[in-house]
């Protein structure tokens, strides 16, 4: 069954290159279901028994003499049920966003295979293998956007991870002589140490941590939005599940702090994150572009989950895996809102954009949900799963931490604010916008579903992870249904909500006693200023955070993104300045020629 | 504009007593500072004469308040912002004309280009003579409107969704200086 | 007085230099005026003289070295009221233009901007002429507007 | 008995949010009051607030700019009420077991947040520009705040507040928080942090009504601004109860029986009223900051204040 799930996704993967783009999204929005079928089928491996079809949990393929062991384990399964199912939300929404065919469907079909592939597999080679086929076929969809800043900075960063993967796999292999994962426990010491510290830092650049961003920003900001949406949301949880598996399931952790013992590597990684959480943040207040915006929040809440793998304790750890699942949700739908706006007024800055809300009320409905879960509101799941990392740095008594992530919690509200003012509130200024097409805003509420079980349900998400947890070894905290319970507190969700509901209660009454009458944008306070009169741009969304700005730009100026451009001109002049030894003229190379043999006869001589 | 078509009118006397009693005890006004009158605002509110004793208050815009103070004489163009704030206000509201230019000119009376009598563009509930009134006149103002609200007679906001199309015509004729056929001749005749 | 020096001509009136000149030399004094320290643009001001058939302009200008005011004087024609635009020399001397073609129907050639500036939607002879009878006007205009009269116990 | 515990629970819960509303309108009230005195004024009645609530409430046109703006009054009141209850009030513990501080922090948000999109959906730049300041404002005050509010956690080791009161409460007011000193210097940095909370002088510039026009409610009229009024009194109170819940012991100072219950209820009412009087009286005497003075202010003088309370506070628990 398995290898036919592999098989169908490869020649789904070539018919969708060649046929017509609305059908192009039809099968593959199909094809993408049948790795969900086999999902909810191994749900009977972990207690949740919904469909049975027999489908096996492991395969080898054997491979040019090489066996690549595939099968499927409670982490995967976990990151599987988080990645999975937006590929066909994003067929789904792609269905009217593309204009014609051009390989974008192939491309996620292949890119869907690979991260199957990655999630399945056992042993170094095969990671590799899907790694790279994930890393070529996500390339070539960053190739479409055309755009040489993102093209070069996701190659660059992407054969630096590569590099660094394989690093680590060729050092394990060379202490270890076997590739299986499982045998990895084996190694310690130096080379242990090497290996796990470079594998780590080649998922770090797929899970976007602080000093390894910078490809992001330009990424994000120059793709199709559906693709982003799947590189935001999808993509960057490989990197964690990497992480995820190294550090915990194969215990790296240990490896590392056995060599080194005197530093805390824990508290690095969660040092890392902390500071993505609160410089991504603080950034992102300030773009103007909502895509860039957009990918500076997501650097910033994937800081979060690594907070969560840094400090390390089990309730940090469902935290972070919590944040990771809703981080998937709620990114993925704020980035095809991003997308939804751009197709239907083309403009992707908030200061030309503004008032869609009316225009497009269930777009705004599911971005004001996916907005209320990044803020980590308590009517959404994206409270749950902070207050668990927070609990935990208490715990722990992260005091450097602690308030860091706190603050940066709060500036999550400042850019919130500025994504639903500065697109979707304020003065209308797209008469003829239309609501996104029915497919679209399917894909959105699709997206929408998990988020709004979960806040009712936090335990149930807690129920998922825990095979994980104990595959790692590790006890899931105590829960039920609606509360979860740790050593410092306890947080009940339908308190939370029943109480809300009831409290809305008096709201209502004051809101139905006394009619209102619904006026128009028009008949605004100017004092006094008729609207008609002069027509005044009402929309105060240009540099909008300025006094913000003024007091926190010179701080930011210098980041990291500038060494790596510091770096990357060193390199070009370096690369020039060893291209003029190569003048085209004949004389020249004579001339070095000559040098040469002197060379060499000097050095016989002085020999 | 249109702003009233969808109030329907709704008698007085359905009010109870008690909402009247509240919107009496807490007048908030917006003072349209026009002409040489708001320099008399500023002793009301502060220490001197301190008109927050009565629950009067000052607010920055007309959808919160409940007066609306027109402290001197009208141009048409600064009329035409008067009625955009009144019509901005959410009834019950009123309207207190301040000093003897919104009555009939005052020392403006043969300009070209200032209303003469308030109360044909928007309904006036109070006025207070003077050039300028004091701020003893104002406070007095204030308590004799007290007095109207409570006795219910304060109704210019009814008066102006009753007449709205005629108050829409008198204004229409202010704003575009539109002087009738007839009305030339026959004033020419007369002179 | 200095700007009496500069231009040649004019004479002392109240402790101000009250200098008359031809349409044609405007520009000029202007512009020496302006390099010799008055560099301050005090306004500009127009009469309406019905009798002689002119508006007569002035150009206010201020020396704050030398503490003097300069008013420059020009007539134009009644019947044909047309100036060039001086709004190259000061910019602001844009609005007082606006406002005196709006106010005496003078029009200022080169000024692109002569929009309504005080009066919104004003139909009829510039305000400020002599010849436009302001009484009758508000006779006309204001008293014709009727009352507002509700019915018994409506009101105040 | 379960049913009828949960209806006295109930009961008990409604008392609480009807208590808050009242203290709160009474309490700015008496704080107009206050700074008429402190400007030689008469100033209004105690009881104006219940006056401009019941008028504006019951204005006949209430001017609405679509459904986003309606989840200002919607969520401004429930929002602000529900973190009402998850406070322990007075001993009371309420809803307190079921949360933390941390959900308090982020149920603030929910009223807030309800507030700005209604705000937003009027379309008035005013309102856009004091969102913008009172967001940038929260960022700043918040620093100080949650320092303050990690030293206590860690101190305590607990995120609950109803803990946090609990272990305050042990030996009456010799073991409330405020007494021990690193204690006192944080409790002066989150008292700064509750001036930029309540809104009051020194930090008032999102209001700013001879500026921009009262900011965010400058579209907000009768049953709008009304419920925002309500809004505001009960945000009064929630936020001095979490100050003194947080360093002051809740106001408790006796244990068990009814006598205790009620005596503790006037402590805390008296806390609460000391603590929105000490502001008032900043608020009468000071200026308005810029919102980068204010920032500034925060996140230099305040949080390094807050800082040193934390480092002494872990210093301690370390050892």
């Amino acid at each position: 069954m398995l290898d036919i799930i592999f098989a169908e996704l490869i020649v789904a993967a070539i018919i969708t290159f060649f046929v017509r783009e609305k059908l192009a999204a039809i099968i593959a929005f199909f094809m993408s279901l049948l790795p969900l079928l086999a999902l909810l089928d191994w749900a009977s491996n972990y207690g949740f028994a919904i469909i049975n079809l027999g489908i096996e949990s492991h395969m080898k393929i054997y491979l040019a003499g090489v066996t690549l062991h595939l099968a499927i384990t409670p982490l995967s399964w976990f990151f599987a049920l988080m990645i999975l199912p937006l590929f066909p939300v994003i067929m789904l929404f792609s269905y009217s966003f593309f204009k014609e065919n051009d390989g974008f469907f192939a491309l996620m079909l292949l890119s869907l295979l690979a991260t199957f592939g990655i999630l399945l597999s056992r042993d170094m080679l095969s990671l590799f293998l899907f790694w790279e086929m994930m890393s070529w076929s996500s390339f070539l969809l960053v190739y479409r956007s055309k755009d040489r800043n993102a093209i070069m900075s996701y190659l660059i960063f992407s054969v630096f991870a590569a590099f660094a993967i394989l690093f680590g796999i060729i050092i394990l292999w060379h202490e270890n002589s076997s590739l299986l994962l499982s045998d990895i426990l084996n190694i310690s010491g130096k080379p242990g140490f090497i290996a796990i510290a470079s594998l780590i830092t080649g998922f770090a650049v797929k899970a976007v941590i602080m000093p390894l961003h910078a490809w992001a920003p330009f990424v994000y900001s120059k793709c199709d939005e559906s693709f982003v949406a799947f590189l935001a949301g999808g993509l960057s949880k490989l990197g964690y599940y990497g992480m995820f598996l190294f550090l915990f399931s194969l215990k790296g952790v240990d490896i590392l702090q056995s060599y080194m013992t005197n530093v805390s590597w824990n508290y690095l990684l969660a040092v890392f994150g902390a500071l993505s959480a609160f410089f991504a943040t603080l950034i992102a207040i300030l773009q103007d572009d909502l895509r860039k915006l957009l990918a500076y929040s997501s650097i910033g809440q994937l800081g979060y989950i690594a907070i969560g793998f840094g400090i390390g304790t089990p309730l940090a750890i469902t935290g972070a895996l919590f944040q990771a699942f809703n981080h998937a949700f709620f990114k993925a739908i704020l980035f095809l809102t991003a997308g939804i706006v751009a197709y239907r007024t083309g403009k992707w800055k908030i200061s030309e954009l503004g008032g869609l809300a009316y225009k497009m009320p269930f777009t705004f409905m599911a971005a004001l949900f996916a907005i209320f879960a990044l803020a980590a509101i308590p009517i959404t799941s994206g409270f749950a799963a902070k207050w668990l990392i927070y609990e935990a740095a208490i715990q722990q008594k992260y005091v450097f931490i602690a308030p860091i992530m706190l603050i940066a919690g709060v500036g999550a509200f400042l850019y919130s604010f500025r994504i639903l003012y500065g697109v979707f509130l304020g003065e209308n200024r797209h008469d003829n916008v239309e609501e996104a097409p029915k497919s679209m805003i399917a894909a959105l509420f699709i997206l929408v579903m998990p988020l709004m079980i979960f806040v009712v349900f936090p335990g149930y998400m807690l129920d998922l992870m825990k095979p994980a947890l104990q595959a790692a070894g590790m006890e899931s905290i105590a829960h039920t249904k609606f509360a979860i319970e740790t050593s410092l507190a306890k947080y009940n969700s339908i308190a939370v909500l029943i109480t809300l509901m009831v409290a809305m209660i008096p709201a209502f009454i004051i809101y139905k006693a006394r009619k209102h009458r619904v006026t128009s944008f028009e008949d605004n306070y100017l004092a006094g200023e008729p609207y008609e009169l002069h027509k005044p741009s009402m929309h105060a969304a240009n540099n909008f955070y300025k006094p913000l700005k003024k007091v926190v730009l010179p701080y930011l100026e210098p980041g990291a993104t500038h060494y790596f451009e510091k770096i990357y001109n060193g390199i070009k002049c370096a690369s020039n300045a060893v291209r003029r030894v190569y003048t085209g003229y004949v004389q020249d190379y004579a001339i070095y020629v000559v040098l040469f043999l002197l060379f060499i006869v000097g050095w016989l001589i002085w020999i | 504009m249109g702003l009233h078509n969808g109030d329907k009118m709704m008698r007085y006397e359905e009010w109870s007593k008690l909402a009247r009693k509240a919107s009496k005890k807490s007048l908030w006004m917006v003072h349209f500072c026009t002409g040489c009158g708001a320099v008399e605002m500023p002793p009301v509110m502060t220490s001197r004469y301190d008109a927050e004793r009565f629950g009067i208050t000052s607010m920055a815009t007309p959808r919160q308040a409940d007066v609306l103070l027109i402290t001197g004489y009208l141009t048409v163009k600064t009329l035409r912002r008067v009625i955009q704030v009144y019509e901005q206000m959410q009834s019950p509201k009123y309207v207190i004309a301040f000093g003897s230019c919104t009555i009939n000119g005052g020392m403006y009376w043969d300009s070209y280009n200032t209303i003469k009598h308030l109360e044909k563009y928007i309904p006036v509930d109070l006025y207070i003579a003077g050039c300028m009134p004091r701020p003893e006149g104002i406070i007095n103002a204030f308590i004799k409107l007290m007095k109207l609200i409570d006795e219910g007679k304060a109704r210019g906001w009814e008066k102006y969704q009753k007449y709205y199309d005629r108050y829409k015509e008198n204004q229409r004729r202010v704003f575009n200086f539109e002087i009738k056929e007839e009305q030339k001749e026959e004033k020419n005749e007369e002179h | 007085m200095k700007s009496i020096e500069l231009l040649g001509k004019g004479e002392e009136m109240h402790g101000r230099a009250y200098i008359k000149l031809n349409v044609n030399e405007l520009e000029e004094a202007i512009k020496k005026l302006k390099e010799n320290g008055f560099n301050h643009f005090v306004m500009l001001s127009c009469i309406d003289w019905l009798d002689k058939g002119k508006f007569e302009l002035v150009y206010h200008m201020w020396n704050y070295e030398e503490k003097e005011h300069a008013m420059l004087s020009i007539d134009i024609d009644r019947n044909n009221a047309v100036m060039k635009s001086m709004s190259h020399i000061f910019p602001q001397i844009e609005t007082y233009e606006r406002e005196v073609h709006e106010m005496y129907g003078i029009k200022f050639e080169g000024n692109t901007r002569l929009t309504p500036f005080l009066l919104e939607n004003w139909p009829h002879d510039p305000p400020m002429r002599k010849d436009f009878d302001s009484k009758k006007f508000v006779r006309q205009m204001y008293e014709s507007i009727p009352f507002i009269e509700g019915e018994e116990n409506e009101g105040i | 008995m379960d049913m009828i515990g949960m209806a006295i629970k109930i009961a008990i819960l409604i008392a609480y949010a009807i208590i808050g509303t009242c203290v709160g309108l009474l309490f700015m009230g008496i704080g107009r009051k206050i700074i008429a005195r402190v400007h030689n004024r008469v100033g209004p009645p105690f009881y104006q607030n219940f006056i401009d609530v019941a008028k504006l409430l019951s204005k006949k046109t209430n001017i609405s700019h679509g459904w986003i703006f309606d989840l200002a009054l919607l969520f401004s009141i429930s929002g602000i009420l529900l973190t009402l209850l998850f406070l322990p009030i007075g001993g009371a513990q309420l809803l307190s077991m079921d949360g933390d501080a941390f959900l308090v922090l982020y149920l603030l948000a929910i009223p807030a947040l309800g507030f700005a999109l209604g705000a937003g959906a009027s379309g008035n730049p005013n309102a856009g520009v004091g969102v913008m300041r009172a967001l940038v404002m929260m960022l700043s005050y918040e620093l100080p705040f949650v320092i303050t509010l990690i030293a206590l956690m860690i101190y305590y080791d607990t995120t609950s507040l109803a803990t946090i009161v609990k272990m305050q409460s042990i030996d009456g007011i010799k073991s409330w928080a405020i007494t021990m000193p690193p204690f006192m210097i944080a409790a002066f940095a989150a008292d700064m942090a509750l001036q930029g909370m309540l809104m009051e002088q020194p930090f008032d510039i999102p209001v700013a009504p001879h500026e921009i026009a009262s900011g965010p409610m400058v579209e907000f009229g009768g049953k709008y601004l009304g419920s925002l009024m309500l809004y505001k009194a009960i945000a009064l109170v929630a936020e001095t109860t979490l100050f003194v819940d947080l360093f002051l012991g809740g106001g408790v100072v006796m244990h068990s029986g009814v006598m205790a219950a009620i005596i503790n209820f006037f402590v805390w009412l008296g806390l609460i009223f000391l603590l929105f009087v000490l502001s008032i009286l900043i608020a009468a005497s000071f200026p308005r900051f810029r919102i980068e003075q204010a920032f500034g202010f925060y996140w230099k003088y305040e949080a390094i204040i807050a800082a040193i309370s934390l480092i002494w506070v872990y210093i301690m628990v370390i050892k």
